[in-house]
């Protein structure tokens, strides 16, 4: 059987690409259909080769650069990502058909995204792995095109290009140092890279791969091009392309530069990572489009499961196999269950977008009501996002933690000490997250309708519903035994850790140590369920039934006006407002956030005015003095290009006299 | 071995010259192009088959693959050429008797093309190429506006006096190669001067070497010798800057090529290398950084074609495996810079203009346009499934084996060139049209269908590329040195 | 046997949780009235009020949804969970191997975060005002919180209470300046966690000082009964909290043992004591700090929690 | 055909007329006037033919001859009345105004015949001698060629500088050892210079390049490049 998982899923992809031929034919229905099928066929052949054992297989097609075959290749890492993105893929196809308003254009991509996300998780050497990263690349810029009209649109697909274009020369001569172009994974296995060569290989692959992960700093591209895609897309952008880059990386430095590599690597990853987390974080607070918010908490989680890594690198060089083992099954459990929730999150985005007309949490509010699937959606999301037990959000962080925490055997003091301040910094970043998610759903889904589009919202059709439900069963599943997420992820932990965690998980607990204690999602739910059941019966038994209904006291506050029965939304807590507290305390420092406030004289009834701002530190640092630097090249070069033909001419006479004087000295010599 | 079929390569298109001398409609004067095209074309099919040197013709893998390229391209231009020509008699652009001159610059310029690719004698290669040259000069100033004269002037007096240098460089080659091939034909032949390159004079070869480089780099438009290029794009008319870009930029490159394999060869001779890559290098950086500020369409593909031949040549300086890849990044760049250019001229004809300014939102307004031009970008970036995909990683992969650094600096090229061309995709494409209706029919599938044959080529090219056309370009490349 | 032990002390440690935790309350209320020279209400007085509480009919915004309605049972149940894993009097109670530090830290953020969804549905302005500073109190909280875990899974090698706890309480350790450090940041956070004076200030509905009564403002009925409840067990979770890892004296060893529960439950009732005069005393001396002073306030904790670590490592030379 | 070596008159003539062509190229620099630097290039032009012929006659290469007729006749007579004429209906101004200034001019065109030497000096080992030292003039003649394009202002003096390159390339392909299609190529040349000096009629250019160019980028560079 294990023999035809390859052809299996090799039919699926060019079932994706015959569905997107179908879709430029027929339209988004198609697209939606066929990708579900396809994805459906794919995550079912991962799951049974994961079950089997993952056993390693290979395939060769005719695919490839300049005449040579292409090579694909499964094994447990790829078989755990790729039943991710094929599980994802299913509820965004099936979102995908609940599509509203004229059918887009751009609906053949999203087969071929799926495809090209398949094709890098079984490419078998370099190219293969360029080409399936490349037309995700792609694809995905077409995708978050969609909506080309808008102006910010334009923008967040421009960058996000530029940047996928920045990755993809990285990556591309990250695979050509570790071996001749083509070359299969094992032959470069065989002759890892050393030395600087390797070093170059870790810069290239984490600004390649790293900047499609989104980790900081080159995750600037993430929050506008998620707020332009279509929902469906978003959720496969975030939740599994995100993770095919890590995949990348985990590929890339675990597997392929070997387990030579010195433990420092780790440091880069977990740096990056920890940036990210805390400006992620920080940034969900401050954002008011929905799925900017979203985005940047996938900055925040990606930073985390990069910490994982990073650990689990340097863990792996420093001989500890156990904590290698832990810190990477942290990771993988942690990308596997933020894959699930964000993309369930994003489909809820979506939902919002679609039933609201908004994405912009200053329009929304109240949405519980009228869109109840979706807003349970969001607050089970919603809890994963903010770390809260039994979700599997908190599954994966307290992996997460209890790996920093063992990971002071590492080094010494320096080291110790660094872990300390990871530690703090990892704590804070979940924190942010959870007053993210809170802010989230406070604003957005509950209190008062801010609109009337909010107040007259509709729930989605059920393709989406169903997408939802299936998403939050598996969020809620991974959540409550997170051991089968790690038992599916043995495989790949043994092949890239020699330790995995067969030991250490249980059916139901996880424990950071061999037979130590741990954490048991099942019983924290029982007993959760338990205290409900307490307190209903109780309250049953002691307390008056039933509740009267009256208006909000709110202190006193004024009736509201006639023309407002529900009195006036606008006093109610903003995103801005929410985030006031957070931008004062963290944003100034590190968010360059101010606020202006314009207060009319006390004669004057002009209203108040008030603004604020706040840039990302990667843009203030890197992207802006990166685009005045260009500028300032492009017009030099401006000024050597459009010269008069004397001054060509000079040009060609210096380049003559240059290069006359050099054969004169070469010869001389 | 040589039979008629290489001489009927260029004859063709230089008897269609004549013949459209006398021929005063434009639309028959158009299917007159076609059918000689077509012919040429036709004709440099065989060339495969026909493989061998003679004293004045050379057919060896090398010179057949970028004279069947050329002759293609010059094919399917001339087939765009009769629907666009027709439009701006139409639209008053141009009138019959102009359209009558073009036709006959554009064949005779053709021809000569494809003569100095086939020529196996420096001297003849540099005739031809200087007649290339003038005819090129006339059809560029052919719209006669005061731009595209200047254009002219500007190309022609740079372009003459780096003709002017490469046959000063052809005459110190000879001069090399009179000890190892004594006096006569032989001492000028490519193929004798490849044999007989060991022996050769190393220091007058390096003399040659300087002239050659620079008078040919001057044609293939390389840094800092491409001051022409901008503006005769931009200016002449836009199925020749279809051809400028695709197939001048070749032939130079070609002979370039040729003279690296000379220098190679020769053990007292300077390595030949490291000039080719730095003025490619330049080429790169120079027009990546130069795109941004670009407004007009035509000349900001002018700019990225600048590259691209710095990208080539940049292979062809690394030599070994990157030769194949230059090779193959020529062959595509050809293709989908000559497709951009036809999508580019059908679009300026809908607007009335070339500037990014007025040539917004075509998706909105040609849907088919747009897209053929987008697929067409995307393949000049440098994206899969298109073939300069494969060129591209071909060549950083080899670069980066080879000298690390100077990857770094290819790569900030093609960073900054590819995130200028998305930013115009996303101009030319994308968002809402300018309120100004467009001008006449809206594009039909005839006008884009050779720019759809170019893509499909592409993709193949890139995505699987068969065994025997990589065998043929494996040739090629190894024709070369 | 030990597990049937485990689950008697489980459920007596429940029982004593829920039971004294409006007396802890009451208590503190009562002294801190007598420090103020008053009479003060009784010690019980916060379970009539329950009790009272449950009688009346809450009446609810006629903005809130279900999740308004939900909120306080979700609130307590989650607060009430978190108390079942704090060992009180007894060592090796049914929860004991699942009592992980970080899981308890994580229960209470679910707490506070359904707490301050609840406090948005109303769509009122002091719900958000409430909410908001609540989570960024939170912000600055959590990595304290995970300095000293860190600083004591240092110390036992887990993370998890029991075991943290026997540890210290074997007396191996001796004492530490670092564990020093470490309970004056946990107590930092507990003050802030709670709701306490200089944070916040539990007595007032003045809407500029307060920030969890401005999250329960539109509660009544047997809502609010259970929103005090789990305030008060809340308190008393962190009391215990503290006490079971700083004084982790006379706590009773795993198994059967009613004699020695009997003592750990007189030692339990004289440390809690003890934390309510000192936080009444505490609560005395101090006025309320403004909201954005709090951050600062919980940074010098960030601070402390740091420097355990750091002199811990520096002593102990873990490698 | 004899080689022919140092001392030989064949040797002393081909080098003498030579080494004429280059001091006519500094005779072209000098010039502050265009009548003169017409004359000046005529003269280069004669000379070059009589080199023409003289390698004609060594050679034994009767094809050169030819070669010499067309450098006469076109180069030294027709294409320097057609620039008087473009001076005169033109009425292009008289004096040549220079980017550089004569002198420095002068003494970099002299760095350059330095440069050259020193380029062309390697080659020395071998025989041919004649060769190789009209190899340095020839060499020499076309940088200067290249200095006069760039250090004059006035489109003319531009073009005559192209002219007097072409010379150069002239110069070399006859003094080379029979060396085939010198012919062919030296009237592709010619067609090349011809048309050069019909640009200067056609394209209508009056006064200097730099002006015209200036207005150029202007048109061109406002909202257009």
């Amino acid at each position: 059987m294990t023999d035809l998982v390859l052809p299996w899923l090799g039919l699926v992809m060019l079932g994706l690409c015959g569905t997107a031929a179908m879709a430029a034919v027929s339209g988004d229905r198609a697209a939606g259909l066929g990708s579900l099928v396809a994805c459906g066929a794919g995550a079912l052949a991962a799951l049974l080769h994961l079950l089997a054992g993952a056993p390693e297989a290979r395939l060769a097609v005719p695919l490839g650069l300049a005449g040579r075959s292409g090579l694909l290749a499964i094994d447990g890492v790829s078989s755990l990502f790729l039943l991710l993105v094929m599980t994802i893929g299913v509820a965004a196809s099936a979102a995908s058909l609940d599509r509203h308003g004229p059918p887009s254009a751009t609906a053949p991509a999203f087969p071929v995204f799926l495809a090209g996300m398949a094709l890098t998780l079984l490419a078998g050497d370099g190219v293969t792995l360029v080409l399936g990263f490349e037309a995700m690349s792609l694809a995905s810029f077409i995708l978050v095109a969609t909506d080309h009209r808008e102006e910010t649109v334009r923008k967040a697909a421009l960058l996000y290009l530029g940047i996928a274009g920045l990755g993809a020369v990285c990556l591309v001569a990250a695979l050509g140092l570790m071996g001749e172009t083509g070359v299969g994974f094992d032959a470069i296995r065989a002759h890892p890279p050393r030395g600087v060569r390797a070093v170059a290989v870790l810069v290239l692959v984490l600004i390649g791969a790293g900047s499609k992960a989104g980790l900081a700093p080159l995750h600037v591209w993430l929050p506008p091009a998620h707020a332009a895609a279509p929902g469906h897309v978003s959720a496969l952008m975030s939740g599994a392309m995100t993770k095919v880059a890590l995949y990348v990386i985990v590929r890339v430095l675990f597997d392929l530069a070997g387990a030579g590599q010195p433990g420092w690597f780790g440091v880069p990853l977990i740096a990056m990572g920890l940036a990210g987390a805390v400006i992620g974080a920080l940034r969900a607070n401050m954002e008011t489009d929905i799925k900017a918010v979203l985005a940047c908490s996938t900055v925040e989680n990606v930073g985390l499961i990069a910490i994982g890594l990073g650990l689990a690198f340097a863990a792996r060089a420093a001989d500890l196999p156990s904590l290698a083992g832990l810190a990477l099954g942290a990771a993988l459990l942690h990308a596997m269950g933020h894959g699930v929730f964000k993309g369930m999150l994003f489909l809820g985005a979506g939902s919002i977008l679609h039933g609201a007309g908004s994405r912009l949490m200053e329009r929304l509010g109240g949405l519980i009501r009228p869109m109840p699937y979706t807003a349970c959606a969001m607050l089970l999301g919603a809890a994963c996002l903010a770390g809260l037990p039994p979700s599997a959000g908190f599954a994966g962080e307290w992996l997460l933690f209890q790996s920093v925490l063992s990971g002071i055997r590492l080094g010494g003091l320096g080291v110790q000490i660094a872990i300390c301040v990871l530690a703090g910094g990892m704590a804070l970043a979940t924190a942010l997250a959870a007053s993210a998610a809170v802010r989230l759903v406070g604003v957005a889904l509950l209190g008062r309708p801010r609109t009337p589009r909010a107040a007259a919202a509709t729930e989605s059709g059920p393709p989406l519903r169903w997408a939802v439900i299936l998403l939050g069963l598996l969020s809620l599943g991974m959540g409550l035994v997170p051991s089968l997420v790690l038992g599916l992820a043995e495989p790949a932990l043994q092949h890239l850790s020699q330790g995995g965690m067969a030991q250490r998980a249980g059916l139901l607990t996880l424990s950071p140590h061999l037979d130590g204690p741990g954490y048991l999602p099942l019983g924290v739910a029982l007993l959760l369920g338990f205290g409900v059941a307490v307190i209903a019966a109780v309250l049953r038994a002691r307390a008056v039934a039933g509740h009267r209904t009256g208006p909000a006291w709110d202190c006193g506050f004024g009736a509201p006006p006639p023309w407002l029965p529900n009195g006036d939304p606008a006093t109610q807590y903003a995103g801005g407002s929410f985030a006031q507290p957070l931008r004062r305390a963290l944003g100034v420092a590190l968010l360059d956030a101010d606020e202006t406030v314009v207060m009319p004289p006390p004669d004057d009834v002009a209203p108040a005015r008030f603004a604020e701002h706040s840039v990302d530190p990667a843009d203030r640092l890197l992207f802006a003095p990166a685009g005045r630097l260009r500028a300032v090249i492009s017009g030099l070069a401006d000024r050597m290009t459009f010269l008069t033909v004397r001054q060509s001419l000079a040009v060609l006479f210096a380049a003559l006299v240059l290069f006359l004087v050099v054969v004169a000295v070469l010869e001389q010599a | 071995m040589i039979g008629f079929e290489p001489w009927l390569v260029p004859l063709a298109p230089l008897a269609a010259a004549l013949l459209l001398g006398l021929v005063s409609d434009a639309a028959l004067g158009a299917w007159i192009a076609i059918a000689a095209t077509g012919a040429g074309f036709a004709a440099s099919l065989l060339l495969p088959s026909t493989m061998g040197a003679g004293t004045y013709i050379l057919v060896d893998a090398l010179s057949a693959h970028v004279a069947m390229l050329t002759a293609f391209v010059g094919f399917t231009t001339a087939l765009y050429s009769r629907r666009y020509i027709a439009r701006a008699i139409a639209s008053g652009a141009l009138d019959a008797g102009r359209a009558r001159e073009y036709h006959v610059l554009f064949m005779t310029f053709l021809g000569f093309m494809l003569l100095a690719l086939l020529s196996n004698n420096l001297g003849v290669t540099w005739v031809a190429l200087e007649a290339a040259t003038i005819s090129a000069v006339l059809v560029v100033g052919l719209p006669r506006t005061a731009n595209a004269i200047e254009a002219s002037w500007k190309y022609f007096l740079l372009c003459g006096v780096g003709i002017g240098l490469a046959l000063f460089g052809t005459v110190v080659l000879y001069l090399a190669a009179l000890p190892a091939l004594g006096p006569g034909y032989d001492a000028m032949s490519w193929t004798a001067l490849a044999h007989a390159a060991p022996q050769c004079r190393g220091t007058l070869l390096n003399l040659a070497f300087v002239f050659l480089l620079l008078g040919y780099g001057t044609k293939a438009g390389l840094a800092p010798l491409h001051g022409w290029m901008p503006d005769a794009h931009a200016e002449g008319p836009t199925p020749v800057s279809a051809v400028l870009s695709g197939s001048v930029l070749n032939v130079a490159l070609v002979v370039i090529l040729r003279v690296r394999g000379i220098m190679d060869s020769n053990a007292d001779a300077l390595a030949p290398g490291p000039p080719i890559m730095a003025m490619g290098l330049l080429s790169v950086l120079l027009a990546a950084f130069s795109l941004w500020g670009r407004r007009d369409a035509k000349r900001f593909f002018a700019f990225s074609s600048i590259e691209q031949s710095g990208v080539a040549a940049f292979a062809f300086g690394l030599g070994g495996a990157a030769v194949f890849a230059g090779l193959l990044h020529m062959t595509v760049h050809t293709l989908a810079k000559s497709a951009v250019f036809q999508c580019i001229g059908l679009a300026a004809q809908r607007r009335g203009s070339q500037l990014f300014a007025h040539l917004g939102g075509l998706l909105v307004s040609d849907r088919a346009l747009a897209l053929t031009l987008a697929a067409g970008i995307l393949a000049i970036a440098g994206l899969p499934p298109f073939g300069l995909f494969a060129s591209e990683m071909l060549i950083m992969g080899e670069t980066i084996r080879r000298i690390p650094l100077l990857a770094a600096a290819l790569g900030l090229g093609l960073v900054v060139g590819g995130w200028a061309l998305a930013a115009r995709l996303i101009t030319l494409c994308l968002g809402a049209p300018p309120a100004t209706p467009p001008i006449g029919q809206p594009t039909i599938w005839v006008s884009l269908a050779p720019a759809w044959i170019h893509l499909a080529l592409i993709v193949m090219l890139g995505l699987a590329m068969p065994q025997a056309v990589q065998a043929w370009l494996a040739t090629a490349a190894q024709a070369s040195q | 046997m030990t597990a049937l032990a485990g689950l008697i002390s489980l459920c007596l440690h429940a029982v004593l949780m829920v039971a004294s935790a409006p007396l802890l309350v009451g208590l503190i209320r009562r002294l801190k009235a007598r420090l103020a020279g008053r009479a003060g209400p009784p010690v019980a007085q916060p379970w009539r009020d329950l009790k009272r509480l449950l009688r009346k009919q809450p009446v609810v915004a006629d903005t809130a949804s279900w999740l308004f309605r939900a909120a306080p049972a979700a609130a307590a149940a989650a607060i009430g969970t978190a108390a079942l894993l704090v060992p009180s009097f007894a060592f090796g109670m049914a929860t004991a191997s699942v009592s992980d530090l970080l899981v308890i830290v994580g229960l209470l953020a679910l707490g506070r975060c359904v707490l301050a969804l609840a406090a948005m549905d109303t769509g009122t302005a002091f719900g958000g005002l409430g909410a908001s500073r609540e989570m960024m109190f939170a912000v600055f909280a959590e990595p304290v919180l995970m300095l000293v875990a860190l600083t004591l899974s240092l110390l036992a090698g887990t993370t998890n209470l029991d075991t943290i706890a026997s540890v210290l309480g074997s007396g191996a350790l001796g004492l530490r300046v670092s564990l020093a450090l470490a309970l004056g940041a946990l107590m930092a956070v507990a003050i802030v966690e709670c709701g306490r004076i200089p944070a916040d200030n539990p007595a007032t509905h003045l809407e500029l000082t307060m920030v969890h009564e401005a999250m329960v403002l539109e509660y009544s009925g047997r809502h609010l009964a259970l929103i005090e409840l789990s305030a008060a067990m809340k308190l008393l979770l962190w009391f215990t909290l503290i006490a079971t890892l700083f004084a982790p004296l006379g706590i009773a060893s795993p198994g059967l043992a009613p004699l020695a529960w009997a003592l750990g439950i007189a030692i339990w009732v004289a440390k809690m004591g003890l934390l309510a005069v000192a936080l009444a005393v505490f609560e005395m001396t101090r006025a309320k700090l403004r909201v954005f002073r709090v951050p600062e306030f919980l940074g010098v904790a960030v601070l402390l929690a740091l420097l355990a670590a750091v002199l811990l490592l520096v002593s102990q030379g873990f490698a | 055909m004899e080689r022919m070596a140092i001392g030989t008159l064949s040797y002393d003539a081909a080098h003498l007329l030579g080494a004429l062509v280059l001091a006519l190229s500094f005779g072209l620099l000098s010039q502050r006037r265009l009548g003169p630097v017409i004359n000046a290039y005529a003269m280069q032009a004669i000379v070059l033919a009589a080199a023409a012929a003289w390698q004609a006659h060594v050679q034994h290469a009767p094809e050169l001859y030819l070669t010499a007729a067309v450098a006469l006749g076109a180069k030294g007579v027709a294409m320097p009345l057609a620039l008087h004429a473009i001076v005169r209906r033109l009425r292009i101004g008289k004096s040549v105004e220079t980017a550089l200034g004569i002198f420095p001019t002068m003494a970099l065109g002299v760095a350059l015949v330095a440069l050259a030497v020193l380029v062309v000096l390697p080659t020395t080992t071998q025989s041919q001698t004649l060769a190789r030292d009209d190899l340095s003039l020839a060499l020499s003649v076309v940088l200067l060629g290249l200095l006069m394009m760039i250090s004059r202002r006035t489109a003319i003096t531009q073009v005559i500088g192209f002219l007097s390159l072409e010379n150069g390339l002239i110069l070399a392909a006859v003094s080379v050892n029979g060396m085939p299609l010198v012919v062919e190529l030296s009237v592709a040349v010619l067609v090349l210079v011809g048309f050069v000096v019909f640009g200067v009629f056609f394209f209508r250019i009056r006064a200097e390049f730099d002006s015209l160019e200036t207005d150029h980028l202007d048109r061109i560079g406002s909202g257009h490049r």
